[in-house]
Formats: structure tokens, C-alpha cells, sequence
């Protein structure tokens, strides 16, 4: 089976009957997916690859894009920008995809942007935080449909108005996502007139906090910005839980998902967090949205499934307004897409390829009787206020 | 002048004396012979000329030239040829690529990083008639570590003979060879230095073979030397009988 | 040299038939081969076991990105100057590790490699630390062409680095300078006692066996467009010496086939398993319990013994 | 918050940290001082030792019985494969050691994926040590004073174990003058095995010890066999006091160096392992190299 691998096999083969049905004779859209399904990010890789199977089987079951099945190239990276770079060409090369979804950590999505243009190949990005994608990196082939670090931080940083707190510190995973959302962060905190007393960033994959924990609480700080996700995230809120961190320091973090609530249970009580989907939204598109996703997994999305359904989403709006999958064609169309999603409104701009979007704020609480605790939305912010200036990564007011 | 020269050399290992205050020369052209019963500090005093070790007091010279702190290869460099105690040879090379390996070292671009045609038919040169002149050219393509015992240790004089040296240094050249085999070396180094033109020191305690090739002898006992002189006349020494020779004599 | 010119016409011929993501294996496989060949200058030639090879391709491809990213320099000249200073370099390092023998000159080596992964880890403005150097450019030149920027171009540039390094190589090793080695392969101290500065030797080689690792690591760079620690981790180091000792130690020819065949098999088994690396560890085994002298030594064996030097 | 609980906090976490790596460095020490044979699957077997640790615990829900049960299984292991592959290379040069080993940690990553999957698992920390004690006033987990603890008993049980039974005199003569042993009649290939078990059983310990703490996960190997190494190389290859010094100086230089200078941790530790070799080839306590 020539240029075909065997999991881009079992992939159309699990959305094979309805594929059959509504697309006969028709060529496949090929999608790309490399993403991290081992690793310290192993997770979010699992939660994107739901959200792009769920939406996939929806999508062909809806007769597909341009009466086109959808057939999705899926390939782990391990997390590895290098590995990232091989299975992306690999992909497009070998399988033909000129479609790319996937690259979980932001530093993968940078190692692989600047490939697009000999490609010829179009990225959309569901989970990518790093400002520059949008920004200094910016290439015409990327688009980025989901909340960026930059907007997460600053819903944080809006909400925060509100609060009185004495000092600011910040931790985040050392790569390229953790280190711009902490600068965008320390911005923000230093332009309200804020104190920012430090940051400190762990190695990805770290294990053992409790020096980093050490540092937090000998600085003397009243918060704490936490900018990890995946197995770093989990160690880190269980670790900080153990010491007692909680009690001098009010935890805050620019993402909550529920995986990370799940792993490390009573512990992230109270956290505070901008998030950039859960399944609390309001709203009955997101109520739809969740229904179906119950049906088929027995439990609600979770945050990157909720990120990549609006990514592919956004992507069928602009293929079925290009008429094509053409990179120039589809780039243009793009430009221009406005959907109604489960986040509400969201405009694609021409200027950096960023997804207007609200920003939210919630709160983990544990309700009354309920087995987990669950993430409680506590303050919305609008598009216009979270979204950066075009092509920037701070804020000026 | 002398072609080497021990001055007071001394060599001390923590609180044990090896070699204490040795003084002694060898002329250009004779063969000596440095002997002693074990522990006589033969072996580190053969490491000191070689360079082996360092001195811990006293000089090496050669040929003038005082050489004490140099390295191995640096007194090699000046002409000073060794074999060693227990056969050390390239086992995998043919007796012909060990002997031109050996010349190669004496000349200036052995070093040379590409091509070097001319050197290696130099090197060649000189080390087939070094196999010639101890009758191992019938085997000059087997690969060395194939050879017979007695073989092997021809063929590292043939080595060191390669390099045409101003001084050959030998280490018990005879060490761990059958009674036939010592015998058949001893004829063909005994002809090999009677031909002349070489300067030799050997350090040796099989007696039968240091009276049938050395000129010279230095006899050392518990590091320092006791005797110095002809054969004959260090045989008659009483000094040297008591400490060493027994009832040789 | 026959064989030498046939292997390279049919490389030549091989953009013409071939679809593009085996031209990107094909490009690999050449580079992979170039990186191994030049650890088997030391591994093979003078019993320098190093288990930090990948101290000169990190070296090499770092070097490379920041001159591309940086400079104008033309592709070509990019990736000698590259190889060049990851050779100059070692000098130090090799100064340092020739100072033990055996398994301590392994362990130094690879000291020296993990040094570097740190450094490298935290050196964000020359390495981008953990996100790594992104969209390293092929620049054009020399005289304008873009020639080397084209899929194809590279190829050839890749090729003709492979053969000229390789050329390089097997003029060194049959010099008066290999035979040298050689002498330090089978008895470094005969070879001291000789007259040789042994430790000098062992330098060269190490810095040629850089210089060539270090291009390898510069054609790597442009080739993947990104370039990051995992290019100095030990991990790569140990892939390598696997594919020089399974290929065939001291005959140059051997590691370059090593390299291709690991690099060909992980490709397909890739296809079917995430588990290759059992295969990689399996085989390597078994190569050094049965045959320590690799596949090309097993076929030479077959034939009768040539007189080579 | 003052200084002197901070430093008096962080000093027993370096601690329970060289702990960890001590059992790591004497296992491996250990059977380089008798077999001459650097076993780069060392950290292989840790992180073994880590994942039959949570298998354990989940079957018999037993913290205790995984300290017993997985040393003796990954010892076991490394005993078998002394026998079955490394008794082969005897007679060959060390570098043959090194290489086998480390086509075996391949293997032994592999295997451990497609057996406990890639996910990093978590192993529960018994119920008596899980809480946390306040020492002046800064909280501390109970669990890193045991790993401490445990670090010293141990350190304390082979000690005794060379010195004082029939077992540690053989090895201690094996390592001395293998011929010699086996002329007095003790089959020094049994001794071997022994040993290569031993040490492979002493990084088991280290693995399930580790496992609450880090989770048993596939990048233990890695860095477990790197950090080992520098031990050792730090105290001397066959030291056993040197392994104890190593770690605890490598510990020492983690947990504060990340603590003050986080971007030079890591090179520090090199830097430091390279000066050592460069001065004393052989290690603080080693033989000439």
C-alpha cells in the first residue's frame, strides 16, 4: 500500500460507512494531523485528535466538504518540534495532505510554519498559544481559530483589575508558549501599576516542583500565573497542593481543562483561570455541541475537543467559501470567514490570521454533591478587548 | 663524547628507592649490557633512558643533549630505538607493514595527510632490508601476530633497526623465549653487532647471553651500580660475585 | 574508484525517478551517511570509541542555522564554514579527552556532548533553546543561483558533500597519516615508542572526524528548515555508533550503509509500529555478541583477504 | 519567610534527592568495581524497577510488598541477563560492554511501552507517609524524610554487607583478583551474576522509590543514566564511598543550583564532572582511569 500508512487507514476506516454513503467516487480531503500523542503533552494530543475525529465523522455524516469525505493523516510527534517537522513533511509529501491540523505545542507549530509556503499547504491551528504565530512569525499559510496565549493572559489580567493582590509571580513551562504568555502577562501586571516580583520557568517534562515551589513561596508573592498544561500541569498543581502553596498564594493559570482538574482532584479547588472552552459556556450552539459529543463519548468535551471542533469549523466555512482546498484560494477565502461557534462569535482577521474571540474567566469549584469538581464561569470578556491589536502580542489600555 | 650519559639519576617511588644515583655512560659503537639479579632496578632504570617515566632527581643526556624531561617519542625522534620486555607489535599488520610503519616514524612528513606515495616506498625500503638483515623476509607478507615466538621478537629489532637508530635500547631481549629459540636469537644478534656500526644497550639477567653479545658491562644492585667494565674483568669482580653472579663464575 | 564513480552516476540518475518524499529519505539517508562515516575516522581507524558524536553534528547544524538565519552567505559556503568551525573546535575538546584512554575517553565524550546539550538548552539567542532554530533558510549563491534551494538542488549538494567527504576520508586513511592511526589502532604504545606523538594523531583525527560530523549537522539544518537540542542529545550519539559498528567499523563504506539501512527500515517499520527502536536495539546486539565486525566485514570475510592498507 | 528554614528544608530535599541517586550510583559502581563493565541499561533498569513497582502496588494495593517484590524481579532480570548475554563477551575489550548495554536499554524502553503503555502512571504514596510535616514552620512531605532515611539504611546495609559477610568477601576478592577466587575453588561466574543483580535489584529500589514521587514514565531512563554516570564518574568508577559523595554533591548542586541559577543547573553539573576527570582522571576516589 503505497504513500498509505496504516493509521490513515484504520482512520477512514472508522468513518468508512458513512464516507461510503454520501461520497461515493468522490477523492478524499486529506487533513494532516501530526500531534503529540506521547510525551508530556501526550493528553492534549488525545483531546485534538478526538475533537478532529468527532468532527471528521460529523462532518462526512453531513456529506462532507465540497461532497468531499474528510480523511484525516494522523502521526505522533512525541511532542518534539524536530519530529513534528519530519511527520509534517511526511504528510504532505507522502499522503498528499495540503491541509494541516495538529502540531500541539507552539514550539512545533513554529518549527513547521515556515514550511508551509514550499508545501503549499494551509495550517490551522486549534491549540497553538504563542503570539508570534500571529504576530513576528506570521506566514500567509497559518490561521489560528482558537484563543492565543496572549488573549488568555489577558482576560486574566482584565480580571484581575478587580482583585487587590500585593505581588505577581509566574511559572511556566520553558518553551515558547510559556515564556510569551509570562511576558505578556508581566506587560500587563507592570502597566496597571501592578507588582511583579518574579518568574520562573521548568523544563518540559519536569516531574518534581518543589524548588520551583520553594521559589514561589520564599518570594513573598500574593499570586501565582501558571502557564502549563498537560503532565507539567498536573505534577505542578498536586506538588503545589501538597505544600500548602494555596493557602498564602491564590493560584491563577491561563488555562483550565478538565484533564488537569481530573488528574489532581480536590487540589485544583479553587483555582482561577482563563479557559479557552469548556463545556459550562453558554449559549445553545455550545449546548448542542455538547449533547452530541455526550452521545458519542459518554462524557463532556474537553477544552482542546471544544478548540478543535471550532478550528475544523471554521476550516469548512472557508473551504466551502473557496470552493476548493487550494492553498491561494482557500488563503483568501479565510480572510474573510465569520461563524457562529460554541465560543459565539468568531471573525477571522485578514491583517494577522487570528480568530476574534470573547475571552472567559472561571473559577474550579466543587458543587454539592458532584463527583469532580468543575470549572464555573465567572466573568466573560468581549472579542475586542481580549483580541490583540493586529500582528501584536501586547496591549495598550 | 658519550652517546648517552646518566647523570646521578635517581628515581623514587613514594618511600622506595628504584634507582639511586646512577652514573654511567655508553660509547658510540658498544654493545653494554646493564644486568643485576630481580629488584635490581634494571627496569626502572631502562624506563628512565626510554622515557618511560620521569626522573626524580639526576639527567639523562644524549648525545649532548640533555633529555630528561622529554617524552618518549621526542627521544625517539633523536634516534633512541627500543624493544620491549614483552613483544609489542602490530598483530594484525604483516611483518612488512610493522617494519615500514617503523621506518615511516624517522621520516619528516610521516605525518602527511593525503597522498604520501614517496614516503611510504621510503619507509618500505629501508624496512625490507632491516627484515633482511635478520632473516625474516620469508615471512615479511604474514601478518605478525602469526609468526613464531622467536619470529616476533626478530622482527621488533627488525622494527627498531627500521628506524636506523643511533642507539638501540633493548628490554631482556630474550624474555620468555624456549631454550632453542634463545639460542637461535642470540646467533642472529650476535652476528647483527658484530657486523658493527650499532651502539647497544641491553638490559638482560640470562648470563649466557650477555657474555656472548655485550662489550660492556654495568651491573646494578638494589639501584646503584657496583661494577662497571669488560666482561671478563666485571666476571672477576668479588663485589659483583657476592651480590649477584653466585657461583657462576 | 570505479565503484566509487558507478555508486555516484546512479545517485545522479536518482531525481529523476523517484516521487519527492523519497528523495526527502534518499537526502536523509546521504546526510545520516555522511555523519556516520565521519565517526568511523575515529571509531574505526583509531579505536576512539565515542559515544558523543553528536557533540559535531549540533555543533555543525547550529552553527549552520545562525548563518543562514543571519548572514547572506551562499548554502554551500554555509555548510563548509560550519563544518570547519565544529572541526576547530573540537580541538579543544579533543585535547581534553585524549587525556584518558578506553571507556574513560567514551565517558568523556559523552560528558562533552551532554555539556553542550546544556548549554544549548539554555543559549536561547544562538539556539532558541528548547523551541529550537526555526525556518533556517536556503540561502542562494554562489554567483545568484537557486539552484541549491531547489529539493533536487539540495540533493546534489548533499551528494557532493557525501562523495567529497568520503574522498577526503579514504585519501586519509591511506596516507602515511592513516597508516599512523592504524599503528595506534592495534598498539598505541608500540606506536608512542616509535616516535609518534600518538596524542596528536588522535587530535587530527578527532578534529577531521568533527569537520566532516560538523557538515553532516550544517546540511541537516537547511535540509529540516529547524534545528534543535535533540541534535546534541546522547541519544543520537548512540544511533550513530549503532549504525557505524552494524555497517562495518574501518571501512568508511560500511557506516554509510549502515546509516541508509537503519535509516530505510525505521522508515517502514514506522509505518507499522511505533516500536522500531526494538529492532534498532535487537539487531545491534546481535551484531556486537556475532558479528562485531559489521556487515561489510562479514562480506569482505567471505572474499579472500586483500592486501590493503 | 526566614532563611534558615528554607535552607534547612532544602538541604533534606537535596537530600532525599541523593538518596535516590545514590542507589542508582552504588548499583552501578558496584558492578563496575568487580566486572569492569559499564552498564549504560542502568537507567533502564530503574525506570523497570518503577513501572513492576506501580504493577505491584495495583495488584496487591501493598506499598511494602513492590519494595520487595520489584528489586527482586528487576535483580533477577539483570542476573539473567549477565547469564545469558554478557557471560558471552567476556574477553572482549570494555567497549563491548557499553555497546550491548546500550542496545539493551532500546530494548528495554520498548518493551516496557508496548507492556504499561505511554502514559505516565502514578503510584500512590502509602497512606502513613503521604502527609507532610511542618519542620520550623515550612511544610515538608513525610515521604522525602523517608527517602532520606532510606538512602542512609541502605548506604548502611551494604557497607556492612561487604564488610562483614561471606558474600561481600567474595565479591570484595573477586573484584581484587578474579583468578585468585576462582582457584580457591568459588566459581567466580556465579559471583558475576550475583553482583550484575545486585546492582540492576539496587537501581529496582531506586525505581519504585522514585515512582510515587515522579510518576514511573519512559523518560526515567534517560536521565537517570546520565545523572548516574556522572556520580560515579564524579566519585570514581568502583568507589563505593565515591557514589555516595557523587550523589550527594550532584543532589546538592540540582536542587540548589536550579534554586539560584536556574539556566546553569545543568551545565554546572557537567562542568564540575569534566574538571574532576580532567584533574583526577579516575574520579575523586578511583584508580588511575
Amino acid at each position: 500500500m503505497p504513500g498509505m500508512h496504516r493509521r490513515a487507514l484504520l482512520m477512514s476506516a472508522l468513518a468508512s460507512p458513512v464516507v461510503l454513503r454520501h461520497a461515493r467516487g468522490e477523492t478524499p480531503i486529506k487533513i494532516g494531523m501530526p500531534v503529540a500523542l506521547t510525551g508530556p503533552a501526550g493528553e492534549i494530543g488525545a483531546q485534538m485528535r478526538r475533537g478532529a475525529e468527532f468532527w471528521a465523522k460529523h462532518t462526512n455524516a453531513k456529506g462532507g466538504l465540497l461532497g468531499r469525505p474528510i480523511e484525516l493523516v494522523i502521526q505522533d510527534t512525541g511532542g518534539d518540534p524536530a519530529s513534528c517537522v519530519r511527520k509534517a513533511q511526511d504528510v504532505v509529501e507522502r499522503d498528499g495532505c495540503r491541509l494541516l491540523f495538529g502540531m500541539t505545542l507552539s514550539s512545533e507549530a513554529l518549527a513547521v510554519v515556515p514550511k508551509l509556503a514550499e508545501w503549499n499547504a494551509v495550517f490551522m491551528s486549534s491549540d497553538n498559544g504563542d503570539g508570534r504565530l500571529t504576530g513576528s512569525s506570521l506566514v500567509p499559510n497559518f490561521f489560528r481559530a482558537n484563543t492565543s496565549g496572549p488573549m488568555g493572559t489577558r482576560a486574566v489580567s482584565l480580571y484581575l483589575r478587580q482583585a487587590q493582590f500585593k505581588g505577581f509571580y509566574a511559572i511556566g513551562m520553558d518553551y515558547a508558549w510559556g515564556r510569551n504568555s509570562i511576558g505578556v502577562f508581566k506587560d500587563e501586571i507592570q502597566k496597571a501599576g501592578q507588582n511583579f516580583i518574579g518568574d520562573v520557568y521548568s523544563p518540559i517534562g519536569t516531574k518534581d516542583f518543589s524548588t520551583y515551589i520553594a521559589k514561589i513561596r520564599q518570594s513573598g508573592a500574593d499570586a501565582c500565573f501558571i502557564v502549563m498544561q498537560g503532565d507539567d500541569n498536573a505534577a505542578f498543581l498536586s506538588q503545589a497542593k501538597q505544600y500548602r502553596l494555596p493557602d498564602k498564594v491564590q493560584l491563577l493559570t491561563e488555562i483550565v481543562d478538565l484533564n488537569s482538574i481530573a488528574a489532581t482532584g480536590d487540589a485544583s479547588i479553587g483555582l482561577i483561570g482563563s479557559s479557552r472552552y469548556s463545556f459550562t459556556f453558554p449559549g445553545a450552539a455550545n449546548a448542542e455541541f455538547v449533547e452530541m459529543w455526550k452521545k458519542e463519548y459518554k462524557t463532556v468535551p474537553d477544552t482542546f475537543e471544544g478548540e478543535q471542533w471550532q478550528a475544523g469549523q471554521v476550516l469548512a466555512a472557508g473551504i466551502a467559501a473557496a470552493g476548493s482546498i487550494d492553498a491561494e484560494k482557500l488563503r483568501v477565502a479565510l480572510e474573510h470567514v465569520e461563524i457562529d461557534s460554541i465560543k459565539g462569535h468568531v471573525k477571522i482577521r485578514a491583517c494577522d490570521h487570528q480568530g476574534e474571540q470573547q475571552g472567559f474567566m472561571v473559577k474550579v469549584v466543587k458543587k454539592e454533591g458532584a463527583a469532580k469538581p468543575t470549572p464555573e464561569l465567572i466573568a466573560t470578556f468581549p472579542a475586542d478587548r481580549v483580541t490583540p491589536g493586529c500582528g501584536k502580542m501586547t496591549y495598550d489600555s | 663524547m658519550s652517546l648517552l650519559e646518566l647523570r646521578n639519576l635517581t628515581k623514587r617511588y613514594g618511600g622506595i628507592v628504584a634507582v639511586n644515583g646512577v652514573s654511567m655512560t655508553v660509547e658510540p659503537g658498544e654493545v653494554r649490557a646493564v644486568i643485576g639479579p630481580n629488584g635490581a632496578g634494571k627496569t626502572s632504570l631502562f624506563h628512565l633512558i626510554t622515557g618511560v617515566v620521569k626522573a626524580t632527581e639526576g639527567e639523562v643526556l644524549f648525545d649532548g643533549q640533555r633529555v630528561t624531561a622529554m617524552p618518549a617519542f621526542g627521544r625517539c625522534q633523536l634516534g633512541m630505538s627500543r624493544t620491549f620486555q614483552i613483544t609489542a607489535l602490530f598483530p594484525e599488520m604483516s611483518a612488512r607493514e610493522n617494519t615500514s610503519l617503523a621506518a615511516q616514524a624517522r621520516d619528516k612528513q610521516r605525518w602527511l595527510p593525503l597522498g604520501g606515495q614517496a614516503v611510504f616506498a621510503e619507509a618500505a625500503r629501508r624496512g625490507d632490508a632491516a627484515l633482511e638483515r635478520l632473516g625474516l623476509t620469508h615471512v615479511a607478507h604474514r601478518p605478525a601476530g602469526l609468526l613464531s615466538h622467536g619470529d616476533q621478537r626478530l622482527l621488533e629489532v627488525a622494527m627498531a633497526l627500521a628506524q636506523q637508530p643511533r642507539l638501540l635500547l633493548m628490554d631482556e631481549p630474550t624474555q620468555g623465549l624456549s631454550v632453542e629459540e634463545t639460542a637461535q636469537a642470540v646467533e642472529v644478534l650476535g652476528s647483527l653487532f658484530a657486523a658493527g656500526g650499532l651502539t647497544v644497550l641491553l638490559v638482560e639477567h640470562d648470563m649466557e647471553v650477555v657474555f656472548r653479545l655485550a662489550t660492556k658491562m654495568t651491573v646494578l644492585h638494589r639501584g646503584t651500580v657496583i661494577a662497571d667494565g669488560q666482561p671478563d674483568a666485571v666476571k672477576a669482580d668479588p663485589a659483583v660475585q657476592d651480590a649477584y653472579l653466585g657461583g657462576y663464575a | 574508484m570505479r565503484t566509487t564513480l558507478a555508486v555516484a552516476a546512479l545517485l545522479a540518475l536518482m531525481p529523476l525517478g523517484l516521487p519527492p518524499y523519497a528523495m526527502t529519505l534518499l537526502t536523509e539517508a546521504l546526510i545520516m551517511g555522511l555523519f556516520a562515516m565521519s565517526l568511523d575516522l575515529m571509531v574505526g581507524y583509531a579505536r576512539l570509541i565515542s559515544f558523543g558524536h553528536a557533540a559535531a553534528y549540533g555543533l555543525g547544524a547550529y552553527t549552520c542555522g545562525n548563518i543562514l538565519l543571519h548572514t547572506d552567505i551562499p548554502l554551500p559556503f554555509a555548510v563548509l564554514l560550519s563544518g570547519l568551525f565544529s572541526g576547530t573546535v573540537s580541538i579543544g575538546v579533543a585535547w581534553v579527552c585524549t587525556q584518558a584512554t578506553g571507556v574513560s575517553f567514551s565517558m568523556l565524550t559523552l560528558a562533552f556532548a551532554q555539556l553542550l546539550y546544556a548549554v544549548a538548552f539554555k543559549w536561547t539567542d544562538a539556539t532558541g533553546a528548547s523551541d529550537g532554530l526555526a525556518g533556517i533558510p536556503r540561502r542562494p549563491g554562489p554567483f545568484g543561483t537557486t539552484f541549491f534551494a531547489s529539493k533536487i538542488g539540495f540533493y546534489y549538494l548533499t551528494m557532493a558533500c557525501l562523495f567529497g567527504g568520503f574522498l577526503f576520508a579514504r585519501a586519509l586513511v591511506r596516507s602515511p597519516f592513516g597508516a599512523v592511526l592504524r599503528g595506534i589502532r592495534e598498539n598505541e604504545a608500540k606506536t608512542l615508542s616509535l616516535g609518534y606523538n600518538t596524542r596528536l594523531y588522535k587530535i587530527a583525527v578527532v578534529a577531521a572526524s568533527y569537520m566532516l560530523g560538523g557538515m553532516a549537522g550544517a546540511l541537516y539544518a537547511p535540509f529540516a528548515g529547524f534545528a534543535n537540542t535533540e541534535l546534541l542529545f546522547w541519544l543520537l550519539s548512540g544511533q550513530v555508533l549503532i549504525m557505524v559498528i552494524v555497517g562495518g567499523t574501518g571501512t568508511l563504506v560500511g557506516p554509510i550503509l549502515g546509516a541508509a539501512f537503519f535509516l530505510f527500515v525505521q522508515q517502514q517499520l514506522s509505518i507499522y509500529t511505533d516500536s522500531w527502536a526494538l529492532f534498532f536495539g535487537v539487531i545491534f546486539i546481535g551484531f556486537v555478541l556475532f558479528a562485531p565486525q559489521g556487515i561489510l566485514g562479514l562480506a569482505r570475510r567471505g572474499r579472500p583477504t586483500e592486501q590493503h592498507r | 519567610m526566614d532563611v534558615l528554614p528554607f535552607l534547612v528544608t532544602q538541604c533534606l530535599n537535596a537530600l532525599s534527592q541523593a538518596a535516590l541517586l545514590f542507589f542508582l550510583g552504588c548499583g552501578l559502581t558496584l558492578i563496575f568495581g568487580i566486572m569492569r563493565i559499564v552498564n549504560f541499561a542502568h537507567g533502564a533498569f530503574f525506570m523497570l524497577g518503577a513501572y513492576v513497582g506501580w504493577s505491584a502496588v495495583r495488584l496487591t494495593g501493598n506499598f511494602w510488598l513492590a519494595l520487595i517484590a520489584a528489586p527482586l524481579l528487576v535483580g533477577g532480570f539483570g542476573a539473567a541477563f549477565e547469564l545469558g548475554i554478557l557471560r558471552r563477551l567476556y574477553g572482549r575489550d570494555g567497549h563491548a560492554f557499553l555497546m550491548v548495554t546500550f542496545g539493551l536499554t532500546l530494548v528495554m524502553g520498548e518493551v516496557i511501552r508496548l507492556l504499561w503503555g505511554v502514559e505516565a502512571l502514578q503510584v500512590q504514596i502509602p497512606a502513613a507517609l503521604s502527609d507532610i510535616v511542618f519542620i520550623l514552620d515550612e511544610p515538608f512531605p513525610i515521604y522525602r524524610l523517608f527517602l532520606a532515611g532510606s538512602g542512609i539504611v541502605v548506604g548502611l546495609t551494604i557497607w556492612q554487607f561487604l564488610e562483614r559477610t561471606r558474600l561481600g568477601l567474595l565479591i570484595r576478592a573477586t573484584s581484587q583478583n578474579a583468578e585468585m577466587v576462582h582457584a580457591l575453588g568459588t566459581d567466580v561466574r556465579l559471583v558475576r551474576s550475583a553482583v550484575f543483580g545486585i546492582g540492576c535489584g539496587l537501581a529496582g529500589i531506586g525505581g519504585v522509590l522514585a515512582a510515587p514521587m515522579v510518576t514511573a514514565s519512559l523518560g526515567m531512563a534517560p536521565n537517570a543514566v546520565i545523572d548516574t554516570f556522572v556520580i560515579v564518574i564524579i566519585g570514581g568508577m568502583g568507589s563505593f564511598l565515591g557514589s555516595m559523595i557523587g550523589a550527594l554533591l550532584v543532589a546538592f548542586v540540582q536542587v540548589f543550583g536550579s534554586y539560584y541559577f536556574p539556566d546553569l543547573a545543568m551545565a554546572f553539573m557537567y562542568l564540575i564532572m569534566l574538571t574532576i576527570l580532567v584533574v583526577r582522571p579516575g574520579g575523586l576516589l578511583g584508580k588511575e582511569a
